[in-house]
């Protein structure tokens, strides 16, 4: 059985709910306080990342499947494609904040304010999320499958800080 | 046109984060799809040949957004990049059958296709730098796609150095941004047309040159363009040496140098002698290898550095005042040996990996007698190899007569001397390729060997046609006027290009 | 001076990159030459006794959509923030890529010590 | 002020150590040190969102180091490439140092940004229209969702490449058991 004691892996998975929302917080307030989708999708990569470290790889996998995680990569890199896209159907012009000039001005420093800049982090936010949780978790079966078979043992052990 | 700018860019990245999803069921669908998507390039940049506009992105101003801009420059090297990424993209649909995770393959091929092309239309530096990356993270990562000891580390030490030129050029990016305050590279030439050229400007215009040089590999810092180019996979080579250095290298540099800094006696000076170097050192360097693809790849620099050697002969000349017809003759043949070297040094990676396909190897001297077995792939090579070495009816020989009449011209004779002594070199290394691949003794355990097949043959056999009627691009002036011309005429007008740029946009702003 | 400095850090990892022969102390050279490049834009930006440049509720004239002054006069420079926040992606993109390579080599070869990795040649 | 000189000082300690220890893991541990400090610094260089940015870019950074880091036996190889080389790479390094340490003279003193200097720079359009041009408070947020999306595209795609590469270059099979017998 992979992962470490009851004590982190309980914690873990309080603490684990925590960072999720204040990813998700730091990605939907990007476009009125500092953040963005960038570093709300690094710390929502990072939840899963502790998930990984307490309760051991097989348990990430059945929370969130590989396939799908590369599914969500692609289409939260589409995601903003488009919203760009959709710039030149409604607004005559690529990347135009068509939203905001023509259809959903908003009220200053409110939630739902500034067009398509929200809708642009959220995709970001999704694509960064999924590719760096999905790049660690490759790093990590590698590591498990081939020659430093140690390392992630390693790893388990310097995160529970008792060697 | 105008309206269809942003299309080179957006098109293979909407293609490359679709095709993954493809996975193995769908990979027949996913390969087709990737041949569409470059064919729909090539038409669209056979379109811009001629043109010449701006599209202001998010319909921002000059001065705030991000420009795209076409001229003649980005339209000729669009051009070289869609041919020569249809026919490797064609090359590849059965040849990368050997490898697995194709889809992944084909994506980052659209990426760096995406990344090449966002290059070539940028108005911007920073977003210039942006484009770069990508096109350069793509083409670390295709390098090593075989994932065998040589190719990981070939992908390692192209990364390293790709990564030190990177940053170079983001602190030179940084350095010209607190000097200008500004990153429109129509603007920040402006700015220094009217504030000179400071210590801070100077240095950072070093930092260019130097990480334009690395990605470029001209000589001082060719180290790592062997390796990689030789381990990649073939239409991988081909698109590497036909038309990445020069993208992400040589077009971004003249670019910088031309347009935005513009040219000075000591750069041209300094571009010439790189040229030179490059010229020599890999000519020497490519006719002692035994490695059908390593000889390739130090051919790749010896004939960067004519392209090199032609830029920065023009950039000399103008710096002196000399007459401009002279310099524009040097430009000429230099963007003309450009596009002709993405034709035929791509075509020849295709046939080495055509070779190896049927062979298992790129040993020159375990070779030999394949002009029996392998009678198509033989032909185009052949052409290839003429047109190469420079001779006469193929598209090689024209570019190098211009280079050396250019250099007489202008009063260097031992230029001239050195170009076609060059010359001789390369026909000596390509007659040692015809002789060992093509010609002598079959070894016994090729007996078995078959000629390759379906879209591979095509790909090759289209670039060939192409080397053999490139010619007709200099000497029909139909074309001349419409293809090279405009190209050369935005180097030479040189720091004007700030002024056409601002007023190609407000044109526009009042058509709208 | 404090630019200097700045460059000092550069030309380290750029010293780390070049002349270390163990694969992850290049990349450790790398991404602190990519550090410096990202403090050196956004010191270009700083302005002595500024603010942050995001508008709160304090920086409207009372009741009106107007921005007050003293925000306009004292913001740091938004552009080279935003510059950095892409290249700082660009460093974590690059390295990742050159991690996922240090592991592979050391799996096919063994050894971390880039002078041991020598099959190619010449 | 001072404050700056010390974040600084303290980064290049970090830099030094980090380049110089035997120890890869210590090596990696002052990586994430010299990032830390880069994070405090952008704080107080007014640089928020750039600061939480990179102190999670940091942590998942360190996560990655270590991975590659972690091992027995790896921590041993130490020293330098062959003595002519480095020699050579040393003089180049000075070379550069000496060259570039001068002209940041010719920059606007530190704390006064060059846009305040050039008449109609776009950062100054940024911040007194940014509001009502985009809509978002977060001047930083317009500039790069909006006034530079395509940048962003290009850094959303770049992310996107080279997590690819990386899943390439991790992938256990590259080529397929061949069915024709070519070799």
């Amino acid at each position: 059985m992979k992962g470490m004691t009851v004590i982190v892996k309980t914690v873990s998975g309080w603490v684990k709910i925590l960072i999720f929302l204040f990813g998700i917080n730091i990605i939907l307030f990007g476009h009125l306080t500092p953040g963005g989708g960038f570093a709300g999708g690094v710390i929502l990569a990072s939840s899963y990342v502790l998930l990984m470290l307490a309760f051991g790889r097989q348990f990430v996998e059945k929370n969130l499947p590989i396939p799908l995680a590369s599914k969500l990569d692609c289409a939260g890199a589409f995601m903003f494609a488009l919203v760009a896209i959709l710039g030149i159907v409604f607004g005559g012009s690529f990347f135009v904040n068509f939203l905001y000039q023509k259809y959903l001005p908003g009220k200053a420093l409110n939630l739902i304010s500034a067009g398509t800049i929200p809708l642009s982090n959220i995709a970001i936010g999704l694509k960064v999320g999924a590719s760096l949780f999905l790049v660690i978790f490759a790093l990590s079966v590698f590591c498990k499958d081939f020659r430093c078979k140690d390392l992630e043992r390693d790893l388990n052990k310097l995160a529970s800080g008792k060697e | 046109m105008s309206r269809m700018l942003p299309a080179f860019v957006i098109v293979p990245l909407v293609a490359a984060f679709v095709l993954p999803i493809f996975g193995t069921k769908g990979k027949s669908l996913a390969t087709f799809l990737a041949n569409l998507v470059t064919i729909f390039l090539l038409v669209l940049a056979v379109l811009s040949v001629g043109q010449s506009c701006v599209y202001e992105v998010g319909s921002w101003s000059l001065r705030v957004g991000i420009v795209l801009v076409l001229d003649g420059l980005s339209s000729l090297l669009l051009l070289a990049i869609s041919v020569v990424s249809a026919a490797a993209m064609l090359f590849s649909v059965r040849y990368m059958e050997r490898y697995t995770a194709k889809t992944k393959y084909l994506s980052l091929f659209m990426l760096m296709v995406a990344g090449m092309n966002g290059v070539a239309i940028s108005g911007d530096i920073f977003n210039l730098f942006v484009f770069l990356e990508i096109a350069s993270l793509a083409s670390y990562a295709l390098v090593g796609f075989g994932c065998e000891h040589e190719e990981l580390e070939a992908s390692f030490k192209y990364m390293v150095l790709g990564s030190v030129a990177s940053t170079f050029i983001l602190f030179g990016i940084a350095l010209v941004y607190g000097n200008t305050a500004s990153l429109n590279m129509a603007y920040v030439s402006k700015a220094i047309q009217s504030n000179g050229i400071n210590p801070g400007l100077a240095f950072a215009l070093a930092l260019l040159i130097v990480g334009f040089g690395l990605k470029a590999a001209l000589v001082p810092f060719h180290a790592w363009l062997p390796d990689a180019h030789s381990s990649a996979p073939a239409p991988i080579s081909a698109m590497l040496s036909g038309i990445l250095i020069k993208t992400i290298g040589i077009y971004a540099l003249t670019r910088v140098l031309f347009n935005v800094f513009g040219v000075s006696l000591a750069v041209g000076w300094l571009l010439v002698v790189m040229g030179l170097l490059s010229m020599v050192a890999g000519a020497f360097l490519a006719i002692g290898q035994w490695d059908f693809k390593r000889l390739l790849a130090y051919s790749s620099i010896s004939q960067i550095g004519y392209v090199v050697l032609g830029l920065g002969l023009g950039a000399t000349l103008i710096a002196m005042g000399a007459n401009p017809a002279w310099a524009s003759l040097a430009i000429l043949g230099g963007l003309f040996h450009l596009v002709n070297h993405a034709v035929y040094k791509s075509l020849l990676f295709l046939t080495s990996g055509s070779v190896e396909m049927a062979t298992g190897t790129r040993q020159l001297k375990e070779m030999g007698g394949l002009a029996g077995k392998m009678p198509v792939t033989r032909a185009v090579c052949t052409i290839a190899s003429a047109s190469i070495a420079g001779v006469p009816p193929f598209a090689g020989f024209w570019s190098k007569l211009i280079l050396v009449i250019a250099a007489i011209q202008a009063g260097f004779y031992w230029v001239a001397v050195i170009l076609v002594s060059v010359s001789v070199c390369t026909l000596i290394m390509y007659l040692k390729v015809q002789r060992y691949v093509f010609l002598g003794e079959l070894p016994d355990n090729l007996r078995k060997v078959r000629e390759s097949k379906g879209s591979m043959l095509i790909a090759m056999v289209v670039l060939a046609g192409l080397c053999m009627v490139m010619g007709l691009l200099l000497l029909v002036p139909s074309l001349k006027t419409s293809v090279l011309d405009p190209a050369v005429n935005v180097l030479l007008e040189g720091l004007k290009y700030s002024d056409r740029v601002i007023q190609m946009c407000s044109s526009q702003g009042k058509l709208l | 001076m404090l630019y200097a400095l700045c460059f000092l850090l550069f030309v380290i990892g750029l010293y780390c990159a070049v002349v270390k022969k163990n694969l992850v102390k290049i990349v450790i050279g790398l991404a602190v030459m990519e550090y410096a490049v990202n403090l050196f834009l956004i010191m270009l930006g700083y302005r002595a006794g500024g603010t942050a440049p995001i508008i709160g509720r304090g920086d409207f004239e009372s009741g009106t959509e107007k921005i007050v002054g003293a925000f306009l006069n004292s913001s740091v420079d938004p552009l080279p923030q935003a510059l950095v926040l892409t290249s700082i992606v660009i460093s974590l993109g690059s390295l990742a890529l050159l991690i996922s390579l240090c592991v592979r080599i050391y799996g096919k070869y063994g050894t971390f010590d880039i002078t041991e990795i020598r099959r190619l040649r010449g | 002020m001072a404050i700056f000189y010390i974040l600084l000082l303290f980064m290049l300690i970090a830099a030094i150590i980090a380049v110089e220890t035997k120890d890869l893991l210590s090596s990696v541990i002052c990586v994430g040190a010299i990032g830390f400090g880069g994070s405090l610094m952008f704080l107080f260089l007014y640089a928020p969102d750039i600061a939480i940015t990179q102190i999670v870019v940091e942590v998942l950074g360190l996560i990655l180091l270590i991975r590659a880091t972690i091992s027995r036996d790896l921590t041993t190889i130490t020293g330098d490439r062959e003595f002519f080389g480095v020699v050579v790479s040393v003089a180049i390094i000075a070379v550069i140092f000496l060259a570039g340490v001068r002209v940041f003279e010719t920059l606007p003193d530190f704390g006064t940004p060059i846009f305040t200097k050039v008449p109609d720079a776009p950062s100054q359009t940024y911040i007194e229209k940014g509001l009502s041009e985009t809509g978002a408070a977060n001047i930083v947020s317009s500039v790069i969702l909006d006034y530079r999306g395509y940048d962003t595209l290009g850094e959303a795609a770049v992310l996107f490449t080279s997590i690819l590469g990386a899943l390439v270059i991790l992938r256990a099979r590259s080529r397929k058991l061949l069915e024709e017998p070519d070799e």
